[in-house]
């Protein structure tokens, strides 16, 4: 298990300093770099994708044929707004988030 | 192309997109990055048979910071100029050793990734090496258009006019930039390779469909990829996609690949967009005056022409056939 | 230790020559040591090339100052420097050359004991070309016994491949050939 | 090959690499160094090594496609020498800081200006700092040897470093002289497959060359100077192994006539051997002088080398470099300040000499006692060029 943060002794520093879990950045949530967040209208959703495709961070995930929409992932979301200027039916919204 | 790499190559479209991506959440790539979405695009084109070399840069610094990584497969970076070196390294090694038996006998992705100044300028005779040797590794460039990693400084892949904090407008010299975009693809095309393709973001399936081309072909491939980045371009962050996509409109950025040497436009742009609807986004052409950007505009839709002619020239007769 | 200088122009095969003593000697059990004057040199320039010859490890990495043997592969070379300087009293010189001994020595005014054979000639009627290095090869070792002429048989053969023989037959007419004088 | 032959030193070393079954070359030309990477592409173009030979388009690309190929896990060599080690240079510390077992021959050459191809140890003294095991080698039996053992070391999972095995440039590496090969079977069981414990392996996805921040970056080089540290061990280890299976001897600091000297000079590479025939003549003249050898340069042998010359008097140490603006050569620095802190230390002087392929002659080490002699009894601290023209 890679050690989250970078304080330890040179000891337990891996050989050559690699990195030996793939994806490990999953454990730095970017959620807090965000000053406002995507509001999905369900209604407007048409299920194009097209959130999921633009996303930088890939933090929306597709909840399936059934319930037909996707879902920011607010741990990773930064909060950039492409979902909201990109989605063709302006399902999303951009709202601050409270301070 | 050749018949074998053609069967290998299987067309990605809206429905098979893969749901895994290659490059994890948690990078540290600004709001808005255009750069990381290209790449984390491609990655999930091509998918987990892949060891990727980066060379320094935006992307390397975001998404290796000690003790994590986003990388979800193999991954190598060594330094700033070198990246097609590595990538040379890595495929000898890997010939070597699947020869000797040493490694399962299957084909393993090989891309080495860089920005534009790692391509165009510090990193080009490494790149022009490897071209050259024949490696079967994809070079991807993701062109950005200036040195954003170390604070927006100008490279030879910066546009004309641009402004930058090497290339800023003066009162004597009031334009920015003074140079031409350097024609990187023209000169991966001169290196005889057997794919070169430019792409743009916007256009993700043509974009993964290429790097999946370029992968799928035997040799060495060079893939220039339009890369936004907000910050350095003086944008709102929601609006990279959308700058990809008028980049490409405004015939900026043809959309083409060089197969075996035959030029093919991905996509046509018979009726460009004013030129002023892209550079009006963005902070780095604001000093432009009107004259000066007529200048860029004659300029840039020569250069889309000589591409489409190329094309033209290339397309098979049947094709020409059907045209008249 | 025996110390050999060797003399020629840049192409004509004196560092082979030091180079196919060499592996005779150590074939042949002894040690031995042979390297060019290092340098940029070009095709046609004078070059000299060393050898070292003993029965116990050499220890050793000098050019070598005081040769006990000297050999020319290029009479030409004669005239452009002294390639007798730092020859040993009791050394000798081993020369290409068809002119008789005595004027050799009345022109160069070398002291000590000296072998002759016309090298080129032979390389000439042998080979086909004025390459004298393993001519002279065949007069060094007659001369100076350093190695059995039999040793040669190996190195010659491994380095000349389809010409191999030829070259034994050069090496085999030097060594009748060879005129010992003084 | 094997048995004992006549061969050309750099031939030898690429026989080295054949016997140890390298899997890629990656190499550009340079003199001194060439001899060796052009036997090494014969070699793989007649198919009696089965490697990739990568004809790369510069220094730079070589050592960095060597970080490539070693990172995948393959057996890696590169030589060069002079301007090509030195554009090198970048990539060179980031090998061992990635723990990559790569094995380079530096063929020792001066460096530029005025431009020189001949022989010095300027070039591995400015890679000194790189963090890679660096050894030394006198004859050509000894470049064959250590280039076997280079790899043996370099990937022995207790040490994953990469190793530079240094002959000097022309003065070794043209020279022509026996050289004895072993079986091949031998060598196989001393150096067997490499199978690294990582490597870039698409089932097991890791990822190299990580971006440190100040919260890590001094305990990553603190763990990799300990690595460098550690390795002597191992390398003591491995050629006590050697030595088992070859019968050939090698040691971190190797002496000669030092037992009853008051006076003793230090030396590296093949111009010991000079200096060892200046001993026995020394010695002859009843002068009290013995010689030690450095062989392991980095990791510095402190140990080693301060039991080496216990009881001398005065030390002379030559170095085939300098420093510039420092009045010392760094083999020179790095004795005198191990010495130091010695309760009864020798007195400790340094020369430089055989720059750039000036001769290094038996007469330059009877100089250099002799001043040795004079510094010690006026007490002057002096470092001194050799044979400069003033």
């Amino acid at each position: 298990m890679t050690k989250i943060d970078a304080l330890m002794s040179w000891k337990e520093v891996p050989v050559g300093c690699h990195v030996p879990e793939a994806g490990s950045t999953v454990h730095y949530k970017t959620g807090d770099w965000r000053s406002q967040r995507p509001i999905l209208d369900r209604e407007k959703c048409i299920y194009c994708a097209m959130c999921w495709i633009y996303c930088p961070e890939g933090c929306y995930e597709d909840m399936g044929p059934e319930e037909k929409y996707y879902k920011v992932d607010l741990d990773f979301c930064k909060g950039c707004g492409i979902c909201a200027h990109e989605c063709p039916r302006d399902a999303i919204e951009m709202v601050p988030e409270e301070v | 192309m050749t018949a074998d790499a053609m069967i290998d190559f299987q067309k990605m479209t809206a429905k098979t997109i893969p749901a895994e991506d290659m490059l994890a959440p948690g990078h540290r790539a600004c709001q808005g990055c255009g750069e990381v979405l290209a790449l984390r695009l491609l990655m999930k084109a091509v998918g987990p048979e892949t060891i990727a070399v980066s060379a320094t840069g935006c992307m390397e610094v975001v998404s290796s910071t000690f003790p994590q990584s986003s990388w979800r497969v193999p991954w190598v970076h060594v330094a700033f100029e070198n990246a097609a070196a590595v990538a040379s390294g890595v495929e000898a090694g890997y010939k070597a050793m699947r020869r000797k038996g040493r490694i399962p006998d299957k084909r393993t992705a090989i891309l080495a990734i860089a920005g534009d100044g790692g391509t165009a300028d510090i990193g080009l005779q490494a790149l022009s090496g490897a071209l050259e040797r024949g490696h079967d590794f994809v070079y991807i460039c993701l062109d950005n258009e200036a040195y954003m990693n170390t604070g927006i400084q100008r490279s030879s892949s910066t546009p004309y006019g641009a402004m930058t904090t090497t290339s800023p407008p003066g009162k004597v010299h009031p334009l920015g930039q003074i140079t031409w975009k350097k024609n990187m693809p023209a000169i991966a095309v001169a290196h005889n390779v057997p794919y070169v393709a430019t792409a743009s973001p916007a256009y993700h399936l043509d974009m993964m469909n290429k790097i999946r081309k370029a992968v799928a072909m035997p040799g060495a491939a060079y893939l220039h990829v339009y890369a936004p980045c907000p910050t350095g371009w003086r944008m709102r962050p929601e609006l990279s996609v959308e700058s990809a996509r008028l980049v490409v409109q405004t015939q900026v950025f043809p959309l083409y690949e060089v197969v075996n040497g035959r030029y093919i436009l991905s996509r046509k742009v018979n009726k460009p967009k004013p030129l002023k609807e892209y550079l009006q986004q963005q902070g780095r052409f604001r000093h432009l005056d009107d004259k000066t950007v007529a200048e860029i505009e004659a300029r840039l839709h020569a250069e889309y022409d000589k591409i489409a002619r190329l094309a033209e020239a290339d397309a098979p007769a049947e094709e020409k056939e059907a045209k008249k | 230790m025996i110390e050999v200088r060797i003399h020629g122009r840049g192409g004509q095969g004196a560092v082979t020559s030091a180079e196919l003593m060499a592996m005779a000697a150590i074939e042949g059990g002894k040690f031995a040591q042979a390297f060019p004057s290092f340098g940029p040199e070009r095709r046609g320039a004078p070059v000299t090339a060393f050898l070292r010859v003993d029965d116990r490890q050499i220890r050793l990495r000098e050019k070598v100052y005081k040769p006990d043997i000297v050999v020319v592969l290029d009479p030409s070379v004669m005239n452009i420097s002294r390639v007798d300087e730092g020859l040993k009293p009791d050394g000798l010189l081993v020369i290409n050359t068809g002119r008789e001994a005595a004027d050799i020595r009345k022109e160069y005014a070398f002291k000590q004991k000296m072998a002759l054979v016309d090298a080129s000639h032979i390389a000439m009627e042998e080979l086909g070309l004025p390459i004298t290095n393993t001519v002279m090869l065949g007069a060094l070792v007659k001369a100076s016994g350093l190695i059995t002429p039999e040793a040669i048989q190996g190195p010659l053969s491994r380095r000349f491949g389809s010409i191999a023989a030829r070259n034994q037959k050069a090496f085999d007419r030097a060594f009748t050939e060879v005129r010992m004088e003084g | 090959m094997t048995g004992r032959t006549g061969i050309e030193v750099s031939l030898a070393l690429s026989e080295a690499v054949k016997m140890a079954n390298a899997d890629v070359i990656a190499a550009y030309p340079i003199t001194p160094q060439t001899h060796i990477v052009e036997h090494l592409s014969e070699l793989v173009a007649d198919g009696e090594l089965d490697a990739e030979f990568v004809p790369v388009e510069s220094e730079h690309s070589a050592m960095s496609a060597c970080l490539g190929s070693s990172a995948a896990g393959a057996r890696t060599f590169t030589a060069t020498s002079s301007q090509g080690l030195a554009l090198m240079h970048e990539i060179l510390y980031i090998a061992p800081a990635m723990r990559l077992p790569i094995v380079l021959a530096v063929a020792n050459r001066a460096l530029s200006a005025p431009i020189s191809i001949w022989n010095d140890h300027s070039d591995i003294m400015g890679e000194r700092d790189t963090g890679w095991i660096q050894l030394f080698a006198e004859n050509g039996q000894e470049v064959f040897d250590l280039t076997l053992q280079a790899f043996r070391i370099a990937e022995d999972p207790r040490v994953m470093l990469p190793v530079a095995v240094n002959l000097d440039g022309f003065t070794l590496s043209h020279v022509i002289e026996p050289v004895i090969f072993p079986e091949q079977k031998l060598v196989d069981q001393f150096l067997p497959v490499y199978r690294p414990q990582i490597r870039l392996d698409p089932a097991k996805p890791l990822s190299m060359g990580m971006f440190g921040i100040p919260e890590i970056y001094t305990e990553t080089k603190r763990a990799s100077e300990m690595a460098l540290m550690d390795s002597k061990a191992v390398i003591v280890k491995v050629w006590d192994e050697f030595e088992a299976l070859f019968g050939r001897k090698y040691s971190p600091i190797e002496t000669y006539k030092t037992e009853d000297a008051d006076t003793i000079l230090v030396s590296m590479g093949s111009v010991s051997e000079t200096a060892m025939t200046a001993i026995d003549e020394m010695r002859a003249d009843g002068k009290k002088v013995g010689l030690v050898r450095i062989r392991m340069w980095r990791p510095f042998p402190d140990e080693e080398f301060k039991a080496a010359v216990a009881g001398a008097r005065v030390i002379g140490v030559t170095d085939r470099s300098i420093t510039p603006g420092s009045h010392a050569g760094p083999v020179f620095m790095e004795i005198r300040s191990l010495l130091y802190a010695l309760p009864e230390r020798p007195a400790v002087f340094g020369f430089s000499l055989g720059l750039g392929g000036r001769d290094v002659t038996r007469d330059n080490y009877k100089y250099i006692y002799d001043q040795c002699q004079v510094l010690e009894d006026t007490g002057q601290d002096r470092y001194e060029m050799v044979g400069v023209m003033e």
